[in-house]
């Protein structure tokens, strides 16, 4: 039977008000360290956190007033950072550049109210308009997800009869096919239980030919290289790449080296040569220190 | 509506049917209006033994019956077990509209506790949702965990956007939903429906268990997105080229 | 006798809503007269969707009644789906003696196309005996004589892990296993061996045709898996735990 979307109950989604978006209550027993810390967890991302503001001040979406809402926003991630360990970095990511696009718009705001002219205004005015258009489609998905879970509440009240085949009939059922030796068995076993590779996200980079290079085994002759002591520039340290990858490997692997604190920069004049010394104790450091973000790519 | 029963259904069943018994011999068959019942009772006999929703395709070839006497069959069976007399004149007309709705003349007895619904294209026999705390107390199955705010979000994103990709999902929800996505394929209400062939990227879409935990038809029942997305068409187009 | 029919099975359902359950009143449960079809359409909900005969007893605690009045509402409902009429005077006495040879007086309706049976002490609904040929030809139809390649990764499963539930299997295989292992319990190679203590979810494991299929003596007998693989533990059960 379809969803009636008229249908009142059904409508009346999740409240975003109800989600508690005080970041630091001081409404009541909230304010407590603990209770916050674990109402902070109860958003189920960027758009939920926004949202919940937004409509804690009983906003329009359309017509925010932004500082209020960013100033919170901020003070909530704040909150997550003290979380510590449980805040993975890819979402923490989707926070931050949420909250750096409304720390842009307040920004503007606090500007002179001048004439839209130059480019900079136009791209915040785009920003703010994208964040707003990605937020109001968040919120119809958020509404819908609402109607499917009580539909989907509604419908675990009824029970599918679904009995096993009386035995009249199962002994009707042709004899089983069975050609699978022992071995075979253990095969598909194994198939079975070997734990599977995570499905790939995005972007297959099969049809690009190049040899694969690592930043890693990059990062490791960088490594030997600077160990030395004598400081390289960056012009010398590729002068034997043999290709553009390799190039760009090891500006990544720099780029990493410099990271864990193993390598620094000279720069003498703009866009002069840049000179990389080795600033690790020559055995402080390995290529397996090296973030897992590049180990499987090519 | 007897006199609709004994033409020759096997030819026309056979054109319907999935792989309409192969097996099946020649003209033979029981002859249903000789049995208890007749074509009616034979009907719900084998309701009794699916253990999925049957297609009045599957059932009339089933039954050597043509479609038309099985979903009216079906729909008779429906208004009876929901309380109407079989003979109110209306029968027939009423109920292919007012599935479970109804109240209108000619329902003269309780309901039944069970009920026959028509769901992810089949039909199957349930217990009616009033009884849920009774007969949730005799069945195990089905008692499965609440879905989360995460899993909830996700599979609407994926229920909307079908065949869609991770990434596009995270898109809209500005959160990783990896492990979201694999904790719905556990459950069956998502699959695999192939790569994307331009980024390689696995694509999602919702199961038929989906729409029977929903008890719809077909995904084109879900209720309308766009009175909740005032003039967004085309947006996210816009984003998702820019950001993946 | 309208009255009691308004109650549009939509807006009820939600009034009880999906977790007056739990807190719905310690005592009681439902006031069974207060619901469409009262205590019958109860008892005829439970019928209909377990799997197992249950008795007299198991009911009426279920359905918070005394054992007799179950005795007397099962009587009624076996009476009534082969064709009695249910206030014929003698409905109940006859009931006791002539269960299914009918066509003394009192019948004047057509049989159902199932009836209740009382086995070995306990009651379930089957399919109607007359039926049994086309039930059968049904039931029939498009199975295969082989296993597909889910139902055997699935079975490899069970056999080295068992006794484990199908919520483990799923996270294992990374889909949805139940209407496989349907299959598998309906081949008779796997059989239900309890239930977890913890989580309360049904365990399987293979049965003695499986070892006869595989030709060999006991599970013990299995080729050793590579020690490698990983074993249960480290699984995550996604029935309980709200974590997704």
């Amino acid at each position: 039977m379809p969803v009636q979307p008229a249908d009142p109950a059904v409508a009346a989604v999740p409240e975003v008000a109800e989600v508690p978006a005080t970041p630091e209550g001081p409404d009541g027993p909230a304010g407590k360290k603990p209770g916050f810390e674990v109402r902070l967890v109860n958003f189920t991302g960027p758009f939920d956190l926004l949202l919940g503001l937004i409509s804690k001040h009983q906003l329009d979406i359309t017509e925010v007033a932004l500082s209020t809402v960013t100033d919170e926003f901020i003070k909530y991630i704040r909150g997550l950072q003290r979380l510590g360990e449980e805040w993975a970095l890819d979402e923490a990511s989707e926070f931050l550049v949420i909250a750096a696009t409304l720390l842009d718009l307040k920004a503007a705001r606090l500007l002179p109210a001048g004439e839209v002219e130059d480019e900079e205004d136009i791209a915040l005015l785009e920003a703010r308009d994208l964040l707003f258009a990605r937020l109001l489609q968040y919120k119809a998905f958020k509404q819908v997800a609402g109607m499917i879970g009580s539909t989907l509440e509604l419908e675990a009240r009824r029970f599918p009869r679904q009995v096993a085949l009386e035995g009249h009939f199962a002994a009707l059922l042709p004899e089983l096919l069975w050609r699978h030796t022992p071995e075979q068995f253990a095969g598909l076993a194994e198939a079975a239980l070997k734990p599977k590779e995570a499905a790939p996200t995005e972007v297959g980079l099969a049809h690009l030919h190049g040899t694969p290079v690592s930043v890693k085994e990059q990062a490791e002759l960088l490594g030997n290289r600077l160990r030395l002591g004598t400081p390289l520039t960056f012009r010398a340290l590729i002068a034997d790449a043999e290709s553009t990858l390799v190039v760009v490997a090891r500006f990544l692997a720099l780029l990493e080296l410099f990271r864990d604190r193993a390598v620094g920069f000279d720069q003498l004049l703009p866009l002069g040569d840049l000179t990389v010394h080795w600033t690790a104790d020559s055995h402080g450091w390995s290529s397996e220190n090296l973030s897992e973000e590049y180990e499987d790519q090519p | 509506m007897n006199e609709r029963l004994p033409e020759a259904p096997r030819g026309e069943a056979e054109d319907a049917g999935p792989d309409a018994g192969p097996e099946a011999g020649p003209d033979t068959g029981p002859d249903l209006a000789s049995l208890p019942g007749g074509a009616r009772a034979a009907l719900e006999a084998v309701l009794m033994v699916i253990d999925e929703p049957a297609t009045p395709t599957a059932l009339a070839a089933g039954l050597n019956l043509t479609v038309d006497v099985v979903d009216s069959l079906l729909a008779e069976l429906q208004r009876e077990y929901n309380g109407y007399t079989v003979n109110a004149p209306d029968a027939v007309v009423a109920s292919q509209t007012s599935s479970n709705t109804g109240n209108t003349d000619g329902n003269n007895a309780a309901p039944r506790g069970f009920e026959l619904r028509n769901i992810a294209g089949g039909w199957r026999i349930y217990s009616r949702a009033e009884f849920a705390e009774i007969v949730g107390g005799f069945v195990l199955e089905g008692q499965t965990a609440r879905l989360t705010q995460a899993a909830l979000e996700t599979l609407a994103v994926i229920a909307y956007r079908q065949p869609v990709s991770r990434a596009r999902v995270s898109a809209i929800r500005g959160v990783n939903v990896d492990s979201v996505v694999r904790t719905l394929t556990q459950r069956g209400l998502i699959e695999d429906s192939g790569t994307d062939p331009e980024s390689g990227a696995i694509l999602y879409r919702t199961t038929s268990y989906f729409l029977e935990r929903m008890g719809i038809g077909s995904t084109a029942e879900l209720p309308q997105l766009s009175p909740h997305l005032p003039g967004l068409e085309g947006i996210e187009e816009f984003y998702d080229a820019g950001r993946m």
